[in-house]
């Protein structure tokens, strides 16, 4: 034990400021201070996993019980733009990984090209989905807002819906897809609300590292907030099956 | 050394606070609302706890006092729904969760485990600024109309049949829960990273065991609460039918998502509570808590099994009877961590050397009202008798025996058996045993007649009632007038304390914990140097070492 | 679980960024393939199976937990169990639910 | 002080000659969870007189001025052994116990009659086979089981009768069900437990539990002219439904006669029982689970049928023992041109010409 329970007056703590200056005057070490935020991280995203677990399982129950709903209402959705987004954003988080490299290998412009590539890519991203979501509000497929049910009760007079073949659902399976469009909205509204956070985050980011904040051996930030984009991609990959692919053959 | 207390204050006369300390070291409204200073942080949560807790306590007043007669006489019944919807959602969203961990638990657990800070100082009064956003809120709903779900949120009465502020309420705990997340995170991370050299995990204080396991549900539970939420506001606003079962959605996921987190809940009330009395035991019997590693793992014990149980609340919703026996089954298997912390307990005390200064009488207070809760918590657990005994007064007999006989118990244990080291002066010790003795009578003339009236049928949130459960209703609201005495003692005394009371010292109670190592109250840093931990956690023959050491050096 | 705060900082060399770059977007157009297959239930056994791979090639090499501490994994390996608790047995309630009385 | 205290006595008084620890015992199954109730009590009290001893008997012992020098002790395995297996052991027992009265509580014995409940904002409305309506209140004879069929209208209520130790949720969208038989003629509490809403603590009933003579005269006095099943007859030509199920070789729908309990196979290659909760949602989305053999053509009945409508025509179907009730529905809606006016005069018409054959439906 080495702490002195003995009271004294005045603390000298200047002379120990012989670390850098992005280190917290609480940790011990540099090394300690990236280990806690990296962990902190993690455990931020334990939450964010059950945050998104709610979502899951509601969508799970509800696609067993009405199966035929959710096949017709997501062949509403567009596999071509789809597939490009989740390519979109795979891209991203590569280029995110580039960009923690870079930090890394304190390679600046590497790491701001890197950052900016990410920023573009977040922002077609969500560009894409503007479109999609546009296409459902003119179709009205979007529930709470006249949401209308021509496309699953008289698929002929939808082309996307003729294009599969889709038989017209009875009026109480066809109310069902309000029910997939809603979890459509909450769990690609709510994966696009995290994107839009990681792209004001870059913006940030992107400044600072063309200071050449991140370049000098300090990549935690870097690092961390790769972390929250690879979870946002993560998100994606499973919300695309789930809602893009349910089934493309019928 | 054969007198009845283990109280060693300084010489009165010459003992004086330490002039640089956390709390004198900054001055100034500004210093404490943009403090990064864990104790600090710790001191605004218990100013804003205790002004929620007295919130929710009038609240309760009104319902006590709206029971005394059968009729609804006092409060129509939509006021008293609403009021005992805001005393539920007051108590346990913006007093209960927080209570421990984000007052002790923010001030010791850097302390017991010798480090500077909480690992995210930052997030930590984030934490406290989204805990007092999101308790205006509450309180704003509440003034302009209230709501009158109950805390439970029940869906459809809470999306389509009532129109009462739940929507604002929603987003209020919603951001309440984003509070304890961050409370949490803080803590696990604190706990994994920052130990000084020598504390492993077995020499760390129970107390840091209790609130790593408390951290771990409430960072893996509330987001899930978070989401259920947000689909009842979104319900409530587009209509989304995922709990409506007009559209296809069913009502019964809503209690799943909702019991989820909030059964996991108890145990972040509770826990913490737990994690108190391990160190008051230990320190009023002189003694190393019995079975230590047993102690440490049944809280995380508790923790783990606490995600496999909550659909105990659901058994007579019409949940399929298959996962009725395995719920019930899981709820048995949780239930013995607690006999097991119980039963070491008592053993502490065994061979022991007791003083019962005032927070060993509330230890013991929960002791005794924690086993009788625990115990009745098994009526509930084990399916046959929980259809006939919940959602009756029962179940709230049995909630309040482990909110208020146990954690309330422990939380005033604990700020008791702390309060030295947070202010640097004790507490009177006369006057607050008469407290913990008024508290232990009043609550148990309130609550121990609601298990009678529960057994005789009588439903909960009722605002009248047949006219037989009067005789008991009075003497509970009789108790609930004493329990409040109790109650407003403490805010007294300890006031009074703060300028008028004795000179602590840094160990009055001769406690081994690194935090009582240290000044009294604590410098901002904690420790000057990061201390090294080179001996079991309650070593009391460590610490007479010490002392002959200490006075060597001197003389 | 004890501290390692001087553990090596490993740095992920772009080789291996590209490859599991290529291998996500090869996965992604197998599963859109997959998609247009007839073959039951396993449409969507394969879709999250091509999933679960997706994520887990990021999680072990854009997150680097292939190289990361015990903890790390402990950790990823407790969002994944809370997850699957409450998915499933949420699940379970429903599936039994259907097979009636005792 | 003299002026409060007639109200004490009076009260001391009323709490001395009514005090009860526990409801009295009015149903087969009171005595049984009783008995578990009791069990669980004794074991609660026995732990805790444990814990009061050993807290209070070391604190005697050991406290310092008597023991002035704590002996420093590690722990026992044996002893946490011994604390983790007994509690264990006592809580499997429970739980076995437990669940065995759960399930009692929740399987009706196949003779039992059937009584449906509907709860609503804020009033439990119970439906007999008999076409006898009552709100807030049940009729019931003794030694004879009662199911109870329950559903919500709106949201989450509990029915709750204390004296008989049983409680289910009534909640919206999908029937639950209890049992009891009563034993003892008497008048019983009937709660809702579950916070409904302002006026839940008004949703208060009687029971009347009453000897099976009396049980006949209150049915003869109450019944309204026509049963349960007559009204969902009526419900089932006034909608129409003989259009399809109409046990006709060509009939687009199946036949549904004899078809409550019986295990239907569906077009996606499953297979169900045909029980109350599964008619109730073949009336009400209808495309969920079709019959193998037919198209999902049937429309819903989601908004048209009230929930008393649906458990009508459930119980009109439950009771569907021969083609020849359906036929004669069939008949007369034939005869009638197909608009919905018409159609609901032709329902009351049939069960207007059918009032003898009331025991057959009725049972």
């Amino acid at each position: 034990m080495s702490d002195s329970p003995v009271m004294t007056q005045g603390a000298l703590e200047a002379a120990e400021h012989a670390h850098p200056p992005y280190q917290r005057h609480h940790f011990e070490t540099v090394d300690q201070q990236a280990d806690a935020t990296n962990f902190a991280m993690w455990v931020f995203l334990l939450t964010e996993v059950m945050f998104f677990g709610g979502l899951f399982t509601a969508y799970l129950i509800l696609r067993n019980w009405y199966y035929p709903a959710f096949v017709a209402a997501s062949h509403q959705l567009s596999i071509f733009w789809g597939t490009t987004n989740t390519g979109v954003l795979i891209t991203s988080s590569f280029t995110m990984a580039m960009g923690v490299w870079c930090a890394e290998t304190r390679r600046k412009s590497g790491l701001v090209l890197a950052l900016v590539a990410t920023f573009v890519l977040g922002l077609v991203f969500l560009g894409i989905k503007g479109i999609e979501y546009h296409e459902k509000w003119e179709k009205h497929h979007v529930p709470g807002f006249h949401y209308s049910l021509q496309s699953f009760i008289n698929p002929s007079s939808d082309p996307v819906a003729q294009e599969y073949g889709d038989k017209a659902l009875p009026m109480d399976m066809a109310r069902k897809t309000e029910l997939y469009f809603f979890l459509y909205f909450a769990m690609t509204g709510m994966h696009a609300l995290h994107m839009i956070i990681g792209i004001a985050i870059l913006a940030f980011m992107i400044v600072r590292a063309r200071a050449g904040a991140y370049t000098s051996g300090h990549v935690t930030f870097v690092e961390n907030f790769g972390l929250y984009w690879h979870f946002v991609d993560i998100i994606w990959i499973f919300l695309f099956p789930l809602l893009y692919l349910i089934s493309r053959h019928q | 050394m054969s007198s009845a207390t283990i109280v060693n204050l300084p010489d009165q006369s010459t003992a004086r606070i330490p002039k640089m300390n956390y709390l004198s070291k900054e001055n100034g409204l500004l210093s404490w609302l943009l403090t990064g200073d864990h104790k600090r942080i710790a001191i605004l949560y218990l100013i804003s706890i205790s002004f929620f807790f007295f919130i929710g306590g009038a609240l309760a007043g009104l319902i006590r006092l709206e029971l005394l007669t059968p009729q609804s006489d006092l409060l129509a019944t939509d006021t008293y729904n609403k009021v005992f919807s805001m005393h539920g959602i007051i108590m346990i969203f913006f007093f209960l969760v927080p209570s421990v961990p984000a007052t002790l638990g923010n001030f010791l657990i850097p302390l017991m485990i010798g480090a500077k800070d909480l690992a995210l100082p930052k997030i930590n009064l984030l934490s406290w600024y989204l805990y007092v956003g999101a308790g205006i809120l509450a309180i704003y709903a509440m003034i302009t109309g209230g709501v009158d779900t109950g805390w439970t949120f029940t869906t459809p009465l809470s999306t389509h049949y009532v129109n009462t502020n739940v929507i604002t309420t929603g987003i209020a705990i919603f951001i309440a829960g984003f509070s304890s997340i961050f409370t949490g995170l803080n803590f696990i991370v604190t706990i994994h990273k920052m130990r000084c050299p020598g504390m492993t995990w077995f020499r760390m204080p129970l107390f840091v065991w209790g609130h790593y396991a408390t951290s771990i549900l409430m960072v893996l539970g509330t987001p899930v609460l978070a989401i259920a939420l947000v689909l009842v506001i979104l319900e409530r606003t587009v209509g989304i039918g995922v709990f409506d079962p007009a559209k296809g959605g069913d009502p019964l996921l809503f209690q799943h998502l909702f019991w989820f987190y909030s059964h996991p809940a108890v145990y972040i009330m509770i826990l913490p509570g737990m994690a108190v009395i391990s160190e008051v035991i230990s320190t009023f019997s002189r003694k190393r808590v019995f079975g230590y590693t047993a102690v440490a793992f049944s809280s995380v014990a508790i923790a783990v099994f606490g995600f496999f149980v909550w659909a105990h609340h659901m058994f007579i919703m019409g949940i399929s009877n298959y996962s009725v026996l395995i719920f019930s089954l899981l709820t048995m298997l949780v239930a013995v961590p607690s006999a097991i912390k119980i039963f070491n307990w008592a053993f502490t005390l065994y061979k022991g050397s007791i003083t019962f200064e005032t927070p060993m009488l509330y230890a013991f207070g929960f002791m005794g009202l924690f086993t009788i809760g625990g115990m009745t918590g098994i009526f509930l657990g084990t399916s046959g008798t929980d259809i006939h005994l919940t959602e009756t007064y029962f179940i709230v007999a049995h909630f309040h025996f482990v909110m208020v006989g146990g954690m309330l118990m422990a939380f005033l244990a604990g700020l008791h058996f702390w309060w030295p080291k947070m202010t640097g002066r004790m507490y009177p010790e006369k006057i607050s045993q008469l407290a913990a003795l008024v508290t232990f009578i009043g609550f148990n003339l309130t609550f121990f007649p609601q298990f009678i009236l529960g057994t005789l049928g009588m439903p909960r949130r009722y605002a009248s009632y047949p006219p037989e459960f009067q005789v008991l209703n009075v003497f509970s609201t009789a108790g609930a007038t004493i329990l409040g005495v109790g109650y407003l003692l403490p805010v007294l005394y300890l006031t009074w304390s703060l300028k008028y009371g004795e000179i602590a010292g840094d160990n009055p109670w001769q406690a081994t914990g690194l935090e009582w190592q240290m000044q009294s109250p604590p410098l901002t840093e904690n420790f000057r140097e990061i201390p090294i931990m080179d001996h079991e956690a309650y070593d009391y023959e460590w610490l007479e070492r010490q002392k002959e050491k200490e006075v060597a050096s001197v003389g | 679980m004890s501290e390692h705060s001087e553990h090596e900082h490993h740095i992920v060399s772009p080789k291996v960024y590209v490859a599991i770059f290529a291998a996500l977007l090869i996965l992604t157009g197998l599963t859109v393939a997959a998609s247009y297959l007839e073959m039951g239930v396993f449409n969507a056994v394969v879709a999250l199976a091509i999933a679960v791979i997706k994520a887990t090639l990021v999680v072990l090499f854009f997150m680097h937990v292939k190289y990361s501490t015990k903890l790390t994994k402990l950790t990823v390996g407790a969002g994944l169990f809370t997850f699957i608790v409450l998915v499933g047995m949420t699940l379970c309630d429903y599936i039994t639910r259907a097979w009636g009385r005792w | 002080m003299s002026h409060i205290s007639p109200v004490l006595w009076q009260f001391l008084v009323k709490w001395l000659t009514h005090f009860a620890l526990f409801p009295p015992e009015a149903s087969k199954i009171a005595p049984q969870m009783d008995a578990l109730y009791f069990f669980i009590v004794l074991v609660s009290l026995v732990g805790l007189t444990i814990v009061i001893l050993l807290v209070l008997g070391f604190s005697i012992l050991y406290s310092k001025k008597r023991h002035p020098v704590a002996v420093q002790i590690e722990g026992s395995t044996l002893l946490e052994a011994t604390w983790t297996i007994i509690p264990l052991g006592l809580f499997l027992v429970m739980f076995v116990w437990g669940a065995l009265i759960y399930f009692r509580v929740y399987t009706p014995p196949a003779n039992a009659m059937n009584i449906y409940v509907v709860g609503k904002q804020w009033m439990w409305k119970a439906e007999h086979p008999g076409g006898q309506h009552e709100i807030n209140a049940l009729h019931i004879p003794i030694n004879q089981p009662i199911q109870l069929t329950l559903i919500s209208q709106d949201v989450f209520h509990s029915f709750s009768i204390p004296a008989f130790r049983v409680k289910r949720e009534a909640i919206p969208g999908r029937y639950n069900s209890v049992w009891f038989e009563a034993t003892t003629p008497g008048t019983y509490h009937i709660f809702c437990t579950q916070y409904c809403g302002t006026e839940h603590s008004h949703m208060i009933g009687e029971v009347y539990a009453m000897t099976p003579e009396d049980y006949r005269k209150w049915l003869a006095s109450s019944t309204s002219g026509a049963s349960l099943a007559q009204n969902g007859e009526r419900l089932f030509a006034s909608l129409s439904c003989t259009a399809c199920h109409n046990a006709r070789p060509d009939a687009r729908g199946p036949s549904l006669v004899n078809v409550y309990g019986s295990r239907l196979r569906l077009s996606n290659g499953e297979s169900i029982i045909a029980n109350d909760a599964y008619l109730r949602e073949a009336i009400l989305d209808p495309s969920q689970h079709v019959t193998q053999g037919f198209a999902p053509i049937m429309p819903t009945y989601q908004g048209q049928v009230s929930e008393e409508g649906v458990i009508a025509l459930v119980e009109y179907i439950k009771n569907l023992k021969s083609d020849y009730r359906i036929q004669q529905t069939t008949t007369t809606t034939d005869l009638l041109p197909e608009s919905e006016g018409k159609a609901v005069s032709s329902g009351s018409k049939t069960a207007g010409l059918n009032p003898a054959r009331t025991g057959m439906v009725n049972q």
